[in-house]
């Protein structure tokens, strides 16, 4: 800034500046689509990005890849027993979700297998409390993205779950192995000759 | 009384090393309506655009005026001097400058202005034809995507065209200024030297770029026009649009570089440099504008009054009879009415006389714009659909900051840059013609000036 | 600009309460095991029933899994739960055949809305101060029961009061039952916008005190006195069912519609003809016509018919003159009492006696005058002699009611609800020794929708304990002591009886769509505890611990009835009735219906299919003297108040009770697009007379007070009249409508219709006054322009 | 064989009712916008039913029309979106792809029938009303232009019901939240490439005509006339 600017001046810009950044700060919080993970409570619900650094994060596409659970869960161990996906995750061969299990299904199992361990205590106090597990999410679309997936159609084609989710018996909790953005999903598309219709995902 | 070589160096350059308290307290202004509208524009961000009194069916007002407003402007500059200097008029020797950097400038904030009035500014990159995993690229059947490529070719011209003249200048400033500043302008100089094919290749590239701005520019101005010509609105969709559009800008165009040369005149003290033949020259180009712009609307209106398609009759009314027949009618005055008579007349054809008309004729113009876009937006086809539209202080401020953003640049830009032209004033000097140093060359390349200078220059 | 600050606001402690989130949501809220593993992203429809208003449409709910808020054990919480995310008609249903109004649509948005009373609450400050506190469900029920028990100990147990919106259905009976038992009057059931007067008219008319059901689809000729069967009026989904049929539904066959009204209704714009009469002179114009055909031997239908001969015909014989021919009824000496044209009524009589199958329908203003029995057997009387039936049976007949149980429904009241309003009131105000002590609400609204001759805000304010079931805070809950939140209709079990809107039985039926979202209880459920806690008679009358066991018992005789559910065993039938969303009777035959109809006897002897309940309401015809005609008296004398001023159900908001919600609010009207706003509707000529230009703020003055509400200029309404939309103008109804808007029942006259005593809302007279411009009126058109029918292409 | 999705509007049956507006607003997330911002001219309603007066008092009469989104062939505002927000489907729809969409507002000014809404602001909701919201359906963000899709997340939805069953779609099995909700039957959805389609056979009556059709949009939505008592009559 060239000397002699007089003080006033450089005060209103400051001013205007910081404003501006407060303003931008304050941007209308939001909460997800019910049916959707985050939930936040207050009196209104938006579109909008909770934070203005949140806003930032979704821009660029950056996710948390490896989340952590409330419970040390394995799929290794699991999947190691011949458990089948659905098993647990219903619904993802039905439609456009699959369920997340809660500690209905886990105690389901856990009523009589290795009620010792530390973790499946943790899951039956979640239990004894009325309490469903919070679990985290890992993969997640951003609200802008206003993509529509619908798992169904996918596993009717034969599209095996660890082209999108990696492969699970090699992890024990779910971790964002693969960046799910439009190129993966286009490259896939293409390649076996489905529709690339925009319209197909986003509306 | 001529002055020498010395005298026009000495008055040219001042601006440059001395500064005035006056100076300070301009840029003051410029900056702080300049900052008005910065925080306006992260306001709109932050509260969404609603803020604006856009509405529907009015989608675009304020904003796309103002865009046109500017990208008219701009075609003062580089069409007038590419023009005058390709004619060889001399008398533009004192006027290209300012002209030019008018151009730079106003493209500029024309361009600014599209990028503020999306309602997703953050992903204005998306107008860029770039490569990514999305495998998506711009839709050229756009008229948008049009406007993006040429206001960015025009952009880069006319900056080319204006810091091409001025390297010798840089260099005059290099050798008389000293620390700091001698090492700023040296690099702006590029090394000039002032050898005999220095001045060639400088030569050469102003007639290369004089002759490839004029169709950019009137390309420019038709495809600005063509955001409205290709889109079924009644009054919009119209094939007289690209020239009235174009001779719409220059007609603005002109009188705002009359208008910054009157005030340069008078804040910078250049009465030596800026005459009285420059203003009448230049008056004489608005008339003729003038009178071309009332041809187009006056062809325009008479060929839809004509036409009497029913939705285009409820904006005509709309706007020569009902709600807007006040802004209509003075826009006539203001192109028109007014200053016909003050720049047909000589004697009233002075200096304040070019810069009345000029004043109106800018807010004739901008009036123009207003009247193109948002008449035919509030009546559109069905009737129930139709709406109304009020600015809020938001869109104002944005305006404001506009017009404050365009003097910052001017000034800084005065600051740094002689506004007339110096080595262009010497070789006027010369008796017989020929570059500051004397060399056979000069005669090839139109840098001699014919004759004595004018006698009224003279005088 | 509140709106926007108010989210400013909220957006600011959002954004802090997201900073803490954004470090693990999941920590904010603890979340509760789902009650129902439903899977994610996959909807399943439910049966349900719309109560919005009494037409009883069938309701599919869809409902899919989601994450609310609740309350469970007292604690807030996370839930995945059921959430009812779209209503839409039923397809089973006779009533409405899968479709649903803008209103039915918007009840989703009573269960979801962000006013709802979420827990119980007792008032802390003064009355109507809206002061509450919380109290819990328990201390609340204790502290009724206590007071319930005192005042039956005191043996003054005929001083409870029972104040509710009139319905039809076992709700009803349970009410009725309990009151009974414990000693205390009948319930005071109100609405403004009562039928009492239409079903005295058809009860002395065709024997049954009913609302008529219209197949329209059958119908070449509908002439329609004021009714607008479209929109707001009786069941007006089935009659737009039938209006679609009747249009275009039979290849080159298309019925003819004229509309007899003083303003333009929604149904009045769809009419091939649109008739302005003077106010209250429907009757004589009806008259007007039958006078035609019987003077001219017209005999609609073909000379075949004796339809067209004097005797016979029930409906005439309640009106003096009849059987002469009606001779004080030549067209030309109605001119200038009606205001319709001899050419006019002479040209209507000849076009409805060429056509087979005509229909008269008379319902809404011309009703609520102080002659609208008179105007409605008129009406009966022609519409008996017109509609012939010229296939199987006539196109006016009734709904047959379906036999419950036990609880059998009790006929409808065929008092005016005006009156019973008013003898509370008076009860209260006077202190007479049976002076209410306790008054229960539920969805009452009287503060509002009365009359302010009736004095009940006065009168409430005398009674010293007010309990009210309400969802909402609304101008009389804000009165109570004590609110006890019913559930939302999609969260309790429902059932109705429609009363017209097909020829089918209809009982409807549902289970609670959704789980509970707040810590509310079931009205009914609470009455049953009330009772059980009160020992005695009480518990003895009404043995079932909760509602569905009382809705089992009721329907379960309906097994044997045949109809829809065909199943061996009660349980299975009890199930079937609720997937199916209630029972229905089997659609009448061409054969039974003409026995039912009684072709030849015109609209005589409509009855229900069967024979029970048709006789049920069934009273001799000779009974009653022939009635003379009647001229309409109205409040305020012309010279002093020169308008009639013409208060209209709302096409958005129905009475008013459905002002809170959103999308109701900014449903453009129908005829004059306004939004979020009440107004004023005027002819351009007055408008001009008296300077009023559109949207300039206007000045209603009755007898009784004023308003004032921005005006429309509407070339459909006669110079004379002054109409205005009910439902806006609450003072204290939630976010949405609280102060928006004037209420048009605040300045009406405490006029009742002479024979019955229901509210005469239409006879009230005004003076007008430009009060303001634009600016104070606020008018919020979404219409740009209101002419210039867009040019289209000319038909291929 | 691909579809092309296409409505009749019957002017003869619609009563104006309005019940098709407040099942859009249920099925497609659209908020109201309050009364401020109606003041403004920014509600929202994919389909509106616009309504002309003709004449005056006494012979005044009123003319219904249903007016949504006429999903052209010739869609002018397809063209001139800079990003390809705003394109035409295979199946004949006008998409407005909300992700890919920059604000510029140039396509709700080339639509001659003004069926293209623009988001002002963030929409929201007072809590819990969000719990009615359609999850087939994505909220829109600040500075995105939407528009009546022929609701279709019902189509995609029935047409993955369908490629699960292996058949094809009947015609009449779905219906947008408008035809569905319409009582007196104005509203008929239905494939156009399908010749014995409910809409087509309407679609060919000698009483339709296309909004605004001289300007060569040509609509996927055809209207039908309404009829007279005499017409009628004289068969």
């Amino acid at each position: 800034m060239p000397t002699g600017w007089p003080k006033w001046l450089l005060m209103i810009v400051a001013g205007a500046c910081t404003w501006a950044l407060v303003e931008i700060a304050l941007t209308p919080h939001a909460t997800r689509a019910s049916g959707q993970s985050e939930y936040v409570t207050t009196g209104v619900f938006t579109t909008a990005h909770p934070t203005a650094f949140a806003a930032v994060k979704d821009f660029v596409n950056m996710h948390p890849k490896h989340p952590v659970q409330p419970i040390a869960y394995t799929h290794t161990v699991h999947l190691a027993k011949g458990l089948q996906c659905p098993f647990c995750h219903v619904g993802v061969d039905q439609g456009p979700e699959a369920r997340i299990p809660g500690v209905t299904v886990c105690m389901s199992c856990h009523q009589v297998i290795a009620t010792d361990r530390p973790e499946i205590k943790k899951i039956a106090a979640y239990k004894a409390r009325g309490e469903e597990i919070p679990w985290v999410r890992v993969y997640d679309y951003s609200e802008s993205a206003h993509v529509k997936f619908n798992h169904a159609p996918h596993i009717r084609a034969q599209v095996d779950c660890s082209n999108c989710h990696s492969d699970m018996t090699k992890q024990t909790t779910a971790e964002r192995k693969v960046d799910m953005n439009m190129g993966f999903c286009i490259a896939c598309h293409k390649q076996k000759q489905v529709s690339i219709d925009c319209e197909t995902c986003h509306y | 009384m001529q002055r020498t070589a010395e005298q026009i160096e000495q008055d040219l350059l001042r601006p440059v090393f001395h500064t005035s308290k006056k100076y300070w307290v301009a840029v003051a202004f410029a900056t702080s309506l300049f900052f008005a509208g910065v925080a306006a524009f992260c306001y709109q961000v932050y509260a969404g655009i609603g803020v604006w009194g856009i509405n529907s069916p009015v989608f675009w007002a304020f904003d796309i005026t103002n865009f046109v407003f500017w990208i008219g402007i701009s075609h003062a500059g580089t069409l007038i001097s590419a023009i005058l200097r390709l004619t060889n008029a001399t008398w533009r020797r004192p006027v290209t400058r300012c002209a030019e950097a008018i151009t730079v400038f106003s493209v500029l904030i024309g361009a600014l202005i599209p990028l503020c009035h999306i309602g997703r500014p953050w992903l204005a990159f998306w107008m860029i034809p770039y490569p990514s995993e999305r495998r998506i690229w711009p839709n050229f059947r756009s008229p948008l995507a049009w406007d993006f490529f040429a206001i960015a070719t025009y952009l880069t011209g006319s900056t080319i065209f204006l810091l091409l003249p001025t390297i010798p200048d840089f260099a005059a400033i290099r050798d008389t200024a000293t620390g700091l500043r001698k090492k700023i302008y040296r690099v702006l100089a590029l090394g000039w030297q002032g050898t005999p094919r220095q001045w060639q290749r400088l030569e050469t590239a102003m007639h290369i770029m004089a002759i490839a701005i004029v169709p950019v520019a009137v390309s420019v101005h038709t495809i600005v026009s063509w955001d409205f010509a290709m889109t079924p609105v009644p009054m919009w969709h119209s094939t007289i649009f690209g020239p009235y559009f174009v001779a719409g800008a220059i007609f603005s165009g002109i009188a705002a570089l009359i208008l910054t040369m009157a005030v340069l005149r008078k804040v910078l003290r250049l009465e030596e440099y800026l005459r009285r033949i420059h203003f009448e020259n230049l008056g004489k180009l608005l008339l003729t504008m003038s009178l071309l712009w009332f041809y187009f609307t006056f062809a325009e209106r008479l060929t839809t009054w004509y036409g009497n398609a029913p939705p285009e009759m409820v904006v005509f009314w709309d706007s020569i009879r009902k709600n807007f027949a006040p802004l209509f009618w003075i826009m006539v005055f203001c192109n028109f009415l007014i200053p016909v008579p003050i720049l047909g007349i000589k004697r009233l054809r002075t200096i304040t006389g070019t810069a009345i008309a000029s004043c109106t004729v800018v807010v004739g113009m901008w009036l123009e714009r207003f009247l193109i876009i948002v008449p035919s937006l509030e009546h559109k086809f069905l009737p129930y659909s139709w709406g109304t539209y009020r600015p809020t202080w938001v869109e104002d401020t944005l305006m404001a900051a506009s017009f404050g953003f365009m003097a910052l640049l001017y000034l800084l830009f005065s600051k740094f840059v002689p506004m007339i032209s110096v080595w262009e004033m010497k070789v006027g000097l010369q008796p017989h013609g020929g570059v500051p140093v004397a060399t056979a060359e000069g005669e090839h390349h139109g840098l001699v000036l014919e004759g004595p200078l004018p006698t009224d220059v003279v005088e | 600009m509140q709106r926007r600050d108010f989210i400013k606001i909220s957006a600011l402690s959002g954004a802090m309460a997201t900073l803490e989130a954004c470090r693990s949501p999941e920590q904010q809220l603890i979340r509760f095991v789902p009650e129902e593993e439903l899977i994610p992203g996959i909807a399943t429809w439910k049966p349900s029933v719309c109560t919005l208003c009494s037409a009883g449409c069938g309701l599919q709910v869809r409902v899919m899994q989601g994450d609310a808020e609740v309350v469970r054990r007292g604690q807030y919480g996370l839930m995945k739960m059921g959430l009812a995310k779209k209503l839409e008609g039923n397809p089973q249903h006779p009533v409405n055949l899968g479709k649903l109004c803008a209103r039915g649509q918007a009840g989703l948005q009573v269960l979801y809305h962000p006013d709802r009373i979420t827990h119980p609450i007792k008032r802390s400050g003064s009355r109507g101060s809206g002061e509450f506190q919380e109290i819990t469900w328990d201390d609340a029920l204790k502290e009724l029961a206590s007071r319930l028990a005192t005042l039956q100990s005191s043996n003054s147990a005929n001083s409870l009061a029972f104040l509710a919106r009139p319905m039809r259905g076992q709700r009803r009976e349970l009410i009725e039952r309990f009151l009974k038992a414990y000693g205390a009057p009948p319930a005071v059931w109100y609405e403004p916008f009562d039928e009492t007067v239409l079903r005295q008219a058809n009860l002395l008319s065709f024997g049954r005190a009913a609302l008529p059901t219209f197949d329209l689809r059958r119908a070449d000729y509908v002439i329609s006195f004021g009714a607008d069967f479209l929109g707001t009026w009786n069941s007006p989904v089935a009659q737009s069912i039938g209006y679609g049929e009747m249009r275009q539904g039979r290849p080159g066959r298309r019925a003819k519609f004229v509309q007899v009204e003083s303003r333009m209704s929604q149904t009045g714009a769809n009419a091939d003809e649109w008739i302005p009469c003077r106010p209250g002179t429907e009757g004589t114009l009806a008259l007007g016509i039958a006078h035609v055909i019987l003077s001219e031997k017209l005999a609609p239908g073909g000379p075949t018919s004796p339809a067209g001969s004097l005797e016979g015909s029930r409906a005439g014989s309640v009106i003096a003159g009849w059987s002469a021919g009606l001779p004080d009824f030549a067209p030309a000496a109605l001119e200038k009492q009606t205001g319709v044209s001899a050419a006019v009524i002479t040209r209507l009589a000849h076009e409805i006696a060429q056509t087979g199958s005509a229909v008269a329908i008379i319902g809404g203003a011309p009703l609520a005058h102080t002659n609208g029995l008179f105007s409605a057997l008129a009406v009966n009387a022609l519409e008996s002699l017109i509609d012939t039936g010229r296939d199987q049976r006539p196109i006016l007949g009734f709904m047959s009611e379906p036999e419950l149980g036990d609880a059998a429904q009790s006929a409808v009241p065929l008092q005016g609800s005006l009156a019973s309003l008013n003898g509370l009131a008076q009860a209260a105000l006077l202190g007479q020794p049976h002076a209410p002590q306790m008054l229960l609400l539920y969805d009452a609204n009287p503060i509002f929708s009365a009359p302010p001759g009736v004095r009940i805000r006065e009168a409430i304010a005398k009674i010293p304990y007010i309990v009210s079931f309400g969802s909402f805070i609304d101008e009389t809950s804000a009165q109570a002591d004590l609110i006890l939140p019913d559930h939302a209709p999609l969260e309790s079990w429902l059932d109705s009886i429609p009363e017209s809107g097909s020829f089918q039985a209809v009982a409807n039926l549902a289970p609670p769509a959704v789980a509970p979202l707040h810590d509310t209880r079931a009205m009914p459920d609470v009455l049953l505890g009330l009772a059980h806690q009160l020992g005695g008679d009480v518990a003895k009358a009404l043995p079932w611990t909760t509602f569905d066991a009382l809705l089992r018992a009721a329907f379960i005789p309906l097994r044997t009835r045949g109809g829809s559910i065909n199943k061996k065993t009660d349980d299975e039938f009890w199930s079937t009735a609720q997937e199916q969303g209630g029972w229905w009777s089997d659609a009448p035959t061409a054969h039974a219906a003409g026995a039912q109809g009684g072709g030849s006897q015109g609209a005589g002897s409509h009855a229900g299919s069967q024979p029970a309940a048709a006789t049920s309401s069934l009273v001799p015809a000779a009974k009653h003297a022939p009635m003379a005609p009647a001229a309409p008296e109205f409040a305020g004398t012309p010279a002093e108040f020169p308008f009639h001023f013409l208060p209209y159900v709302s096409q958005a908001f129905g009475d008013g009770s459905l002002a809170h919600l959103p999308w109701m609010q900014e449903l453009p009207d129908v005829l004059t697009t306004a939004m979020w706003s009440s107004w004023v509707e005027i002819n351009p000529k007055t408008g001009e007379r008296l300077g009023i230009r559109q949207g300039d703020l206007v000045e209603i003055a009755s007898q009784q007070g004023s308003v004032r509400a921005p005006a429309v200029l509407s070339p459909g309404i006669a110079p004379d009249i002054v109409a205005m939309p009910v439902g806006q103008g609450h003072e204290n109804f939630g976010r949405f409508a609280t102060g928006r808007g004037a209420n048009p029942l605040s300045i009406l006259a405490p006029l009742a219709e002479h024979q019955t005593g229901s509210l005469a809302w239409a006879a009230t007279r005004v003076k007008l006054a430009r009060a303001g411009g634009p600016e104070q009126a606020k008018l919020i058109l979404f219409a740009g322009g209101m002419r210039g029918f867009p040019h289209e292409e000319e038909p291929r | 064989m691909s579809h092309k999705w296409g409505m009749v509007v019957d002017l003869d049956r619609c009563t104006g009712c309005e019940a098709c507006v407040v099942a859009c607003h249920a099925e497609n997330n659209i908020p109201t916008a309050g009364a401020d911002q109606a003041a403004l001219g920014r509600a929202k309603h994919w389909i509106r039913v616009e309504r002309y007066w003709e004449g005056d008092f006494p012979d005044a009469r009123i003319r219904f029309q249903p007016v949504l989104c006429q999903q052209c062939e010739q869609a002018p505002c397809e063209p001139v979106c800079p990003t390809y927000a705003s394109y035409h489907t295979p199946e004949g729809l006008n998409a407005q792809i909300y992700n890919r969409c920059i604000g510029t507002r140039f396509c709700a000014n080339a639509c001659p029938y003004n069926v293209r809404f623009f988001n002002f602001f963030n929409p929201q909701w007072d809590m819990p009303l969000e719990l009615q919201l359609n999850p087939d359906v994505s909220l829109r963000t600040v500075g995105v232009m939407e528009k009546c899709t022929f609701c279709t997340q019902r189509i995609k939805a029935a047409e993955i019901q369908a490629e699960a069953e292996k058949r094809d779609l009947k015609d009449g099995e779905f219906n947008p939240a408008c035809a569905q909700s319409c009582a007196s039957k104005a509203l008929v959805f239905g494939d156009l490439n399908d010749p014995n389609s409910e809409v087509s056979r309407l679609e060919r009556s000698n009483r339709g005509t296309k909004l605004l059709g001289e300007l060569g949009t040509k609509p996927n939505v055809t209207y039908l006339e309404r009829g007279t008592w005499e017409d009628a009559k004289n068969g």
